[in-house]
C-alpha cells in the first residue's frame, strides 16, 4: 500500500515538474508547481513526518505558491516566453545533469545502507518536534522569526510605489 | 657681582620676547627704552664682570654657570652653560657696548619706521644671540649662537622685505653662510666623536693631552674654518656681505661690520690650540686672511655705493684679522677685532648719518662738498677714516700694526707683502670715500638738497662716543716698541690665549716695520689726494686706459655672476629636468604603465563577464560536478 | 593600572563619530563642536599618558590585553617610549586639524568630521597595537577614511590622486599581510602556540632567507608610507589634493607610521636581513633627501614644496634609523614630532594662504607679509623650525639624526647634511617669493590677517615648537630606554647570527630545525 | 515500509529536474520556482536521512528552510516584480547589468 502511494506521488510530483519545464504559461507553471509540492508533502507524510507534511501542503502549497501566483497576475504576460533558443545550452545542462545524478547517486551509496536500515518506525509526534524546537533551537527559531519580519518589511519597501514630489 | 654673569645675553632676550609678542600695541617711546636699556643692562653687567674676573685668580679659569642640560641621549650630552674667562669678558662688553650704541642711534634712524617694534625685537634678539655666541661654554651652544646671529641678520636685512633687493639679499646671507655652517657643524661632529665633550675645556684639554693627532686637528680646524668663512665673509663666500647692506644702516654697523662677523675670527681664537696644533690650518687661515685683504679692498677701489665700500672694506679688515690668527697672533688678530668694533661701526654710522642727511642717498657721485653741512659728521667719519688706514696713535694704527709685524716676525713674508699692499688699498679708497663725499663740487640732487640737515643728538651723540673710543682704545695694546709690558690687551687674554714663543725681533726692525706702515698709509691717502682733489680727471683717464681692469673691478670681479652660472642655475635647471622627465615620466610612467596594464587585462578579462545569471549558474554547477568528481575519485 | 586608559583615548574618537551619525547634517556648528570637544577630550586623556609614562624603564606601559578572536588575534595595547610621543603628536594635531577645517569644509561637514575621528582611532590604535594582527587591522583602518577625506573633499584631480595612493599603499600592506601570516605560522610550526604577539615572534630566531623575504615584505609597506624614494610619486599627488587637514594628518602623523613600523617591526624582528639590505636602504634614505630637496626646491605649487620638503625629512629620518644607534634613533623618534608640528604648521599656512587666495601657485603671492603681519610671524616660526634653526625643536632633531648618522658613517652624514642648506634654500625662497616683495597681486590688497580662530591653533604648535627646542630632556629621556632597548633587540640577533655563521655546526643545526619542522608539517598533511 | 533509497533518488532526480528547468526557462519567475524545486528536493533528502538516522533534528532543519524559503520568495518576487516594472520584462537575458 505505502509502495503505491509512493510511487504514485513521485509519478505526481516528477510529472508535474516535468510539465513546468515543457509549458510556456506561467500560471499553469505555478499551478503545476502547487500540486508537485503537493504530493511532496504526502511523501513527506510516508517518511514519519507528519508535522513537515502539514506545514510543507499549508506553507509551500499554500502560502508561497499563492504568493506566485499573484505575482504572475502582476506581471501580467499574455504571451509566455518560449525555451532557451541557445540549444547548446540546453543540451550541455542535461550533461550535465546527469552526471550530477550518477555523482551524487555514487556519493550517496555508501549510505544507502544506512538508508535502507530500520528503525524510525514510529512516527515522530509533533510534540517532540515542538520540544526540541523550544528548548535546543530555540534562539535560532526566534531569529527565524525576526528573518521573516525584515523579509516582509524589505518586501514592502521594495515593492512600494515612490511619492512623487 | 660676577656671578650673575650668566644674565649677560638673557636680559635682551627677555626684552626681544615682550617686544614681539605686545610690541605691536606699546609706543613707541617705551619700546626704545625697553630695547635700549635692557641691552644698557648687559653693558653694565660685562663691565662688572670683567672687573671681577680681574680679581679672581687665574687658576680657577673660566668662570662657569650651568642653567640645565639640554640635549641628552646616548653618548650626546650638551649643557646650557655658560662660560666667563677674558676672551669672553672682553666680547661680552664690546658686543654689549657697540650694540648699546647702535640702538640709541636706531632711536633716530629708524624713528619713522612703520615696523618700530619689529626692529628693536631683531635687534634685541640680534644681541642675546651674539652675546650666546661669545659667552657660551660649549661649541654646540656656540653653534646656537652662530646660528641666531645668522638668523637675526637675514631677518634685518631683510628688514624692508617689500624691497625685491632686501629680501633677496636677506635669503642669500642666510643661504651662504649656512655652505660654511656645514663645515662647521661636521666639525663639532668630529670632536664630539673624538673627545666625546663639547665643552671649551674639556677640548683644550684633549688637544693638550694629545688625544687629537695633528692630522685630525688640521682636518677639524679646516672644518671650523669654513664656519668662519661663510659667516665672516671670507672668500670664497663673502658674496652675502656687499649685499647684506641692503639692510637699515645702524644694522648694517651692528651685525656686518661690528660683531657677527667678526664671529670667525673669534671662533679661531677661542679654538687657538687647535690651530696652533696644525700649522697646516693656521697656513690656510692666514692666506685666505690675506688674500681676501687685499682682494676685497681692490673691489672697494671702484664702488661708487657708500655703505659698498665699507662693506668691501669690513671683508678686508676681517681678512686682517685673520692673517693675525693665521700667523699664530691670536691676541693680535682679537685686538684687530676689538678696535674694528668700533671704527667701522663710527663709519657706518656716519654714513648712515650721511645718508639721513641726504634722504637715503647713498651713490658718491651725487655727493661732494658736504664738510659744511654736516659739521658733526665730517670729523666722525674722518676720525674713523684715519683709524682704518693706520695712521699713528689712533687705534686702528696699533692693531693692524700689531698683525703685521706678528706676520713678520713669523717669517711670513708674503702675508705680509698683502697686507702691506692691502694697507695702501684701505688708505686710498677711505680717502677716496671722504673726498668724494665731503670734498669737492657739490653734486646733489637739488630735491636731496633741499632737505639738507645735520641728524638729530640722539644719533649724533653715539657717533662722538664711537669716535672717542676709535681715537682711544688702541692704548691698551701698545707694541714693544714703547715699552715691554705695555701691551695690557695681550697680556689680559693669555690664559685663553697661549702666547707664542716668537723669534723676538730687533727694536730696529720693529720700528723699521712701523714706518712701512706709515709711509704706506700716508701714501694711500696721498694718491687718492691726487686723484679725486688735485686732478680729478686722473681716475677717468686710468679707466680710459684699462677698461678691463675697471670693468673687472667695478662688477667685483664677476663672481656673483659665476656663482649663479655654476652652481644655483645647474642645481634649478638640473632638478626641473629631473622633476619633469624623471619624476613624472619615469617614476609616475611606471606607476601608471603598471596601471594601464592592469586595465587592459581587466578588460580583456570582462569579455567571459556576461553578466547573464544563467551563464555564471552553468559555471557554477561545473564547478560544483568538477568538486564532487574530485572528492570521489 | 585598572583604568583602562589607553583604550579610552583609542576609542573615544570612535564614539564621538558614532555619537556624530546621530547629529542632524544640517546642524554642522553642531556637529564641529562635537568633533572638536570629542578631539580635545582625546588630548587631554592622553596628557595623562604622558604624565604618568614612566621614564625608567623599557618595558610596555599601560598595558591592556583581552581576548577577541581567539587563534592568537587579541586585543594586545600599550605603550612604550617608541610610541608615546606619536600617540601624543595624534592626539594634539587632531584638534588643530579640526579647527583648521572649521570654515574650509563646507559640504558634507558630517561624514568629514566622522572620517576624521574614525582616523584619528585608527592611527592611534598603529601605534599602540602590540599585536601583529591588530597591528593591521588599524593599519588598514586608517586608508579608509584618508582615501574618503582626499576623494570626497579633494581639489580637481582628487580621483587620480586616491586611486595613487590607495593603490600604493594597498600592494605595500597586502604583501604585509602575507608576511605576517608566513610569521604566524613560522611561529606555530616552532612552538605549537598560536600568537600574533608581538613579544613572542620578537624571541624568534628565523632563518636568515626567510628574514629576508619577510623583512622585505615588510619594508615594502613601510618605505611607502614613509615614503622612501623612489616610492614617493603618491605623496606629491595625494598632498596637492587633499583638503589641508587631511594634508596635515598625512604629513604630520601617517607617514610617521612607515618609520614606526620600522622601528616596531621591522628592524627588531628580522635584524640579519636588516643588516644585509642596510647599504642599499641607507642609500635609497640618502637619494630621498637629496632628491626631494632638490624637487621641493622648483616646485610651483606651495602645497607640493611642502610634500617634496617631507620627502627630504623623512629620508633623513629614514637614514638615521638606518645607523641603528641611540643618537641617530632618538633623533629620529625627535625629528618625527618635529616633522610632524613643522611640516604639519606649514601646510596649515598654506591652507590659510588658500582659503583667502583660492590659489597654491606661489607666483601668484607676493608681499603678503605686509598685508597679514601676524601671519607672516607665524609663517616664519615654522619654516625656521622646518629649516632647523637651534632654539626651534627642527634643530635638536637634526643635529642628533646627522650626529648619529656620522658616528655610523661619517660619509653618509656628510652628504646627508646637505639637507641642511637645500631647506634652507627652498623654504627661504618661498618665503620670499610669496611673503616678501612688493604686491604683485591686488587681491592680496584684500587679505585679512589671521583670525582668532587661525591663532588659537596655530599659537599651540608655535609653544610646542619653541619648548621643544629649548627644553628636550622631558622627551628624550622618555625614549631613552625603548630606544636601548630596541637597539639591544636587534644586536642581540645578529650576534647570534654572528656566532652561528663563524660555528657552521650551530648554522646547521638551525637549519636542520627548519628542515624538520617542514617534514613534520609534509608528515601530517600526508596523514 | 519503504526504504530511505527511494526516496533519496527521488530526491536527485527532483533537484536534477529543477536544474534543468533553471537552464531551459528563461523567465525571471520560472526559474524562480525552479530554485524552489531544488529547496524541497533538499528537503526531502534531509527527511529521508532524519528518518533513517531516526533523529528528529533533520525534521528541524527542513522546518527552518521552508521559513526561510518564505522569507527568500517574498523577497525575491518583490525584486522581480520591481525589475518588471522598472524594464517592462522579466526576460533573464534582459539583466546584463553586471556585463563587465
Amino acid at each position: 500500500m505505502s509502495y503505491f502511494l509512493f510511487f504514485l506521488l513521485a509519478v505526481v510530483c516528477v510529472g508535474a515538474v516535468l510539465g513546468m519545464i515543457f509549458s510556456r504559461n506561467q500560471a499553469y507553471n505555478a499551478l503545476l508547481l502547487v500540486l508537485a509540492f503537493a504530493a511532496l508533502g504526502g511523501i513527506f507524510g510516508l517518511l514519519s513526518a507528519p508535522f513537515i507534511a502539514v506545514v510543507q501542503i499549508i506553507i509551500y502549497a499554500g502560502a508561497i505558491m499563492v504568493l506566485f501566483i499573484f505575482v504572475i497576475m502582476m506581471i501580467n504576460l499574455r504571451v509566455g516566453i518560449p525555451a532557451e533558443k541557445k540549444k547548446w545550452t540546453i543540451y550541455l545542462s542535461v550533461i550535465l545533469a546527469v552526471f550530477l545524478i550518477v555523482e551524487v547517486i555514487i556519493a550517496a551509496k555508501g549510505s544507502f545502507q544506512a538508508l535502507a536500515a530500520p528503525g524510525g518506525e514510529e512516527i515522530a509526534s509533533p510534540k517532540a518536534l515542538g520540544n526540541l524546537l523550544f528548548t535546543e533551537y530555540l534562539y535560532p527559531f526566534e531569529i527565524t522569526s525576526v528573518l521573516i519580519i525584515a523579509a516582509l518589511v524589505g518586501a514592502i519597501i521594495l515593492v512600494k510605489k515612490k511619492e512623487k514630489g | 657681582m660676577t656671578e650673575i654673569f650668566w644674565l649677560i645675553p638673557f636680559i635682551p632676550l627677555f626684552s626681544s620676547f615682550l617686544l614681539a609678542i605686545f610690541g605691536r600695541a606699546l609706543p613707541k617711546k617705551y619700546i626704545s627704552f625697553q630695547a635700549c636699556f635692557a641691552v644698557f643692562v648687559s653693558f653694565i653687567i660685562s663691565v662688572i664682570s670683567f672687573f671681577g674676573l680681574l680679581q679672581v685668580s687665574q687658576e680657577s679659569y673660566p668662570l662657569l654657570k650651568t642653567l640645565f642640560t639640554w640635549i641628552k641621549s646616548g653618548s650626546f650630552s650638551i649643557n646650557l652653560s655658560l662660560q666667563l674667562d677674558p676672551l669672553s669678558a672682553v666680547m661680552a662688553m664690546v658686543v654689549s657696548g657697540v650694540s648699546f650704541i647702535i640702538h640709541v642711534y636706531s632711536v633716530g634712524y629708524m624713528t619713522e619706521d612703520k615696523s618700530y617694534s619689529r626692529y628693536f625685537t631683531y635687534l634685541n634678539l640680534f644681541t642675546f644671540a651674539m652675546l650666546l655666541l661669545v659667552m657660551s661654554s660649549n661649541i654646540v651652544l656656540m653653534f646656537v649662537g652662530w646660528e641666531g646671529v645668522g638668523l637675526c641678520s637675514y631677518l634685518l636685512i631683510g628688514f624692508w622685505f617689500e624691497r625685491h633687493s632686501a629680501a633677496n639679499a636677506g635669503k642669500k646671507a642666510f643661504i651662504v653662510t649656512r655652505i660654511g655652517d656645514l663645515g662647521f657643524l661636521l666639525g663639532i661632529f668630529f670632536i664630539f666623536i673624538h673627545v666625546g665633550s663639547a665643552e671649551f675645556t674639556a677640548i683644550n684639554e684633549a688637544i693638550s693631552g694629545g688625544v687629537i693627532t695633528q692630522s685630525l686637528a688640521t682636518l677639524i680646524a679646516l672644518l671650523l674654518f669654513m664656519g668662519a668663512v661663510g659667516k665672516s665673509a671670507q672668500i670664497p663666500l663673502y658674496v652675502w656681505l656687499p649685499d647684506a647692506m641692503e639692510g637699515p644702516t645702524p644694522v648694517s654697523a651692528l651685525i656686518h661690520a661690528a660683531t657677527m662677523v667678526t664671529a670667525g675670527v673669534y671662533m679661531v681664537s677661542r679654538m687657538n690650540l687647535l690651530y696652533t696644533l696644525s700649522g697646516t690650518a693656521a697656513l690656510v687661515v692666514g692666506i685666505i686672511g690675506a688674500v681676501t685683504a687685499v682682494y676685497a679692498a681692490t673691489m672697494a677701489l671702484t664702488q661708487n655705493d657708500i655703505k659698498r665700500v665699507l662693506a668691501y672694506s669690513t671683508i678686508s679688515q676681517i681678512g686682517y684679522m685673520f692673517i693675525g690668527c693665521g700667523v699664530g697672533a691670536y691676541a693680535a688678530g682679537m685686538f684687530h677685532l676689538y678696535t674694528h668694533a668700533f671704527f667701522k661701526s663710527l663709519l657706518f654710522l656716519s654714513a648712515g648719518s650721511v645718508m639721513h642727511a641726504l634722504s637715503g642717498e647713498l651713490d658718491m657721485r651725487k655727493m661732494g662738498g658736504l664738510r659744511k653741512y654736516l659739521p658733526f659728521t665730517y670729523p666722525a667719519f674722518l676720525i674713523g677714516a684715519i683709524a682704518i688706514a693706520g695712521i699713528p696713535f689712533l687705534s686702528g694704527f696699533f692693531s693692524k700694526d700689531a698683525i703685521l709685524t706678528q706676520a713678520f716676525a713669523q717669517k711670513q713674508y708674503f702675508i705680509w707683502a698683502l697686507g702691506v699692499f692691502g694697507a695702501i688699498l684701505t688708505a686710498f679708497y677711505m680717502f677716496r670715500l671722504i673726498f668724494l663725499t665731503f670734498h669737492g663740487n657739490e653734486r646733489l640732487e637739488p630735491e636731496a638738497k633741499k632737505h639738507l640737515h645735520e641728524s638729530p643728538p640722539v644719533m649724533t651723540i653715539p657717533l662722538g662716543l664711537l669716535a672717542f673710543f676709535s681715537i682711544i682704545a688702541g692704548y691698551i695694546g701698545l707694541p714693544v716698541v714703547f715699552g715691554k709690558r705695555l701691551n695690557l690687551f695681550s697680556q689680559f687674554l693669555e690664559p685663553v690665549i697661549k702666547p707664542v714663543h716668537e723669534p723676538h725681533l730687533s727694536i730696529q726692525t720693529e720700528w723699521l716695520l712701523i714706518l712701512i706702515s706709515v709711509a704706506v698709509a700716508l701714501l694711500g691717502i696721498y694718491i687718492a689726494y691726487i686723484f679725486y682733489i688735485k686732478k680729478p680727471k686722473t681716475p677717468h683717464t686710468l679707466n680710459a686706459k684699462f677698461p678691463f681692469i675697471y670693468r673687472l673691478l667695478y662688477n667685483k670681479y664677476y663672481v656673483d655672476e659665476i656663482y649663479n652660472a655654476v652652481f644655483v642655475n645647474p642645481t634649478i635647471r638640473g632638478s626641473e629636468i629631473i622633476y619633469d622627465h624623471f619624476d613624472l615620466k619615469v617614476i609616475d610612467g611606471a606607476l601608471n604603465g603598471s596601471a594601464s596594464v592592469t586595465g587592459l587585462s581587466g578588460k580583456i578579462l570582462s569579455y567571459i563577464q556576461t553578466g547573464l545569471i544563467k551563464d555564471y549558474a552553468l559555471v557554477f554547477l561545473f564547478g560544483v560536478i568538477l568538486f564532487l568528481g574530485y572528492l570521489l575519485f | 593600572m585598572n583604568f583602562p586608559i589607553l583604550s579610552l583615548v583609542t576609542f573615544i574618537p570612535l564614539a564621538g563619530a558614532i555619537l556624530l551619525i546621530f547629529v542632524h547634517r544640517d546642524r554642522k556648528n553642531l556637529l564641529r563642536s562635537l568633533a572638536f570637544i570629542f578631539a580635545i577630550a582625546t588630548f587631554i586623556l592622553s596628557i595623562f599618558l604622558y604624565v604618568h609614562f614612566d621614564p625608567q624603564t623599557a618595558e610596555t606601559q599601560f598595558v591592556e590585553k583581552g581576548g577577541w578572536i581567539g587563534y592568537g588575534i587579541n586585543y594586545h595595547i600599550g605603550i612604550d617610549g617608541l610610541s608615546l610621543f606619536l600617540v601624543l603628536l595624534t592626539t594634539f594635531l587632531m584638534p588643530i586639524a579640526i579647527l583648521s577645517s572649521w570654515n574650509y569644509i563646507q559640504k558634507r561637514v558630517k561624514e568629514y568630521m566622522i572620517f576624521m575621528l574614525i582616523l584619528e582611532t585608527g592611527i592611534i590604535g598603529v601605534f599602540i597595537s602590540f599585536n601583529l594582527f591588530l597591528f593591521y587591522v588599524f593599519w588598514e583602518v586608517t586608508l579608509i577614511p584618508m582615501y574618503f577625506l582626499i576623494g570626497v573633499w579633494g581639489g580637481p584631480r582628487r580621483i587620480y590622486a586616491t586611486l595613487k595612493f590607495v593603490l600604493f599603499t594597498m600592494l605595500g600592506s597586502l604583501l604585509m599581510l602575507v608576511a605576517i601570516f608566513v610569521l604566524y605560522s613560522t611561529y606555530f610550526k616552532a612552538t605549537g602556540v598560536y600568537s600574533f604577539n608581538l613579544f613572542d615572534h620578537y624571541k624568534l630566531i628565523l632563518n636568515p632567507n626567510l628574514q629576508l623575504w619577510l623583512f622585505l615584505a615588510f619594508a615594502l609597506s613601510f618605505a611607502i608610507k614613509v615614503p622612501l624614494f623612489p616610492l614617493h610619486t603618491w605623496l606629491p599627488d595625494a598632498h596637492v589634493e587633499a583638503p589641508t587637514a587631511g594634508s596635515v594628518i598625512l604629513a604630520a602623523v601617517l607617514l610617521k607610521m612607515g618609520a614606526y613600523g620600522f622601528l616596531r617591526f621591522a628592524l627588531p624582528l628580522f635584524p640579519d636581513a636588516v643588516m644585509k639590505l642596510l647599504p642599499v636602504l641607507a642609500i635609497l634614505s640618502l637619494i630621498g633627501i637629496i632628491y626631494g630637496g632638490l624637487m621641493a626646491l622648483i616646485q610651483k605649487d606651495a602645497k607640493s614644496l611642502v610634500a617634496y620638503s617631507s620627502v627630504s625629512h623623512m629620508g633623513l629620518i629614514m637614514l638615521a634609523i638606518f645607523s641603528l644607534n641611540i643618537e641617530a634613533i632618538e633623533g629620529a623618534i625627535y625629528q618625527m614630532l618635529n616633522h610632524g608640528l613643522s611640516t604639519g604648521a606649514l601646510f596649515l599656512i598654506v591652507g590659510i594662504l588658500y582659503e583667502r587666495a583660492h590659489t597654491r601657485m606661489i607666483k601668484d603671492f607676493g608681499g603678503v607679509s605686509s598685508q597679514m603681519p601676524v601671519f607672516s610671524a607665524f609663517f616664519l616660526v615654522c619654516m625656521l623650525s622646518s629649516v632647523g634653526l637651534p632654539g626651534l625643536n627642527g634643530f635638536i632633531g637634526e643635529i642628533l639624526c646627522i650626529f648619529g648618522i656620522f658616528k655610523t658613517n661619517k660619509l653618509l652624514a656628510i652628504l646627508g647634511i646637505s639637507t641642511v642648506i637645500l631647506a634652507a634654500a627652498y623654504l627661504l625662497w618661498m618665503f620670499q617669493r610669496m611673503m616678501q616683495g612688493p604686491i604683485k597681486n591686488e587681491k592680496i590688497l584684500s587679505f585679512k590677517d589671521v583670525n582668532k580662530r587661525e591663532i588659537a591653533y596655530l599659537v599651540p604648535i608655535v609653544i610646542l615648537m619653541f619648548w621643544m627646542g629649548i627644553y628636550p630632556r622631558p622627551f628624550l629621556k622618555r625614549m631613552d630606554y625603548s630606544v636601548t632597548d630596541l637597539l639591544n633587540r636587534v644586536n642581540r640577533k645578529e650576534r647570534i647570527f654572528v656566532q652561528a655563521e663563524e660555528d657552521k655546526k650551530a648554522l646547521t643545526e638551525v637549519n636542520d630545525l627548519i628542515d624538520t619542522e617542514k617534514n613534520k608539517d609534509q608528515e601530517e598533511e600526508v596523514r | 515500509m519503504i526504504p530511505g533509497s527511494y526516496f533519496f533518488i527521488l530526491s536527485v532526480i527532483l533537484f536534477v529536474l529543477g536544474v534543468i528547468a533553471f537552464f531551459v526557462k528563461r523567465d525571471l519567475l520560472t526559474q524562480f520556482l525552479s530554485i524552489e524545486v531544488m529547496l524541497n528536493a533538499g528537503n526531502l533528502a534531509f527527511l529521508a536521512f532524519a528518518r533513517a538516522l531516526n533523529s528528529l533534528h533533520g525534521q528541524v532543519i527542513v522546518f527552518f528552510i521552508i521559513t526561510v524559503a518564505a522569507a527568500e520568495a517574498a523577497v525575491g518576487l518583490a525584486i522581480i516584480l520591481l525589475i518588471f516594472r522598472q524594464k517592462k520584462t522579466i526576460k533573464s537575458e534582459d539583466m546584463n547589468l553586471m556585463k563587465g
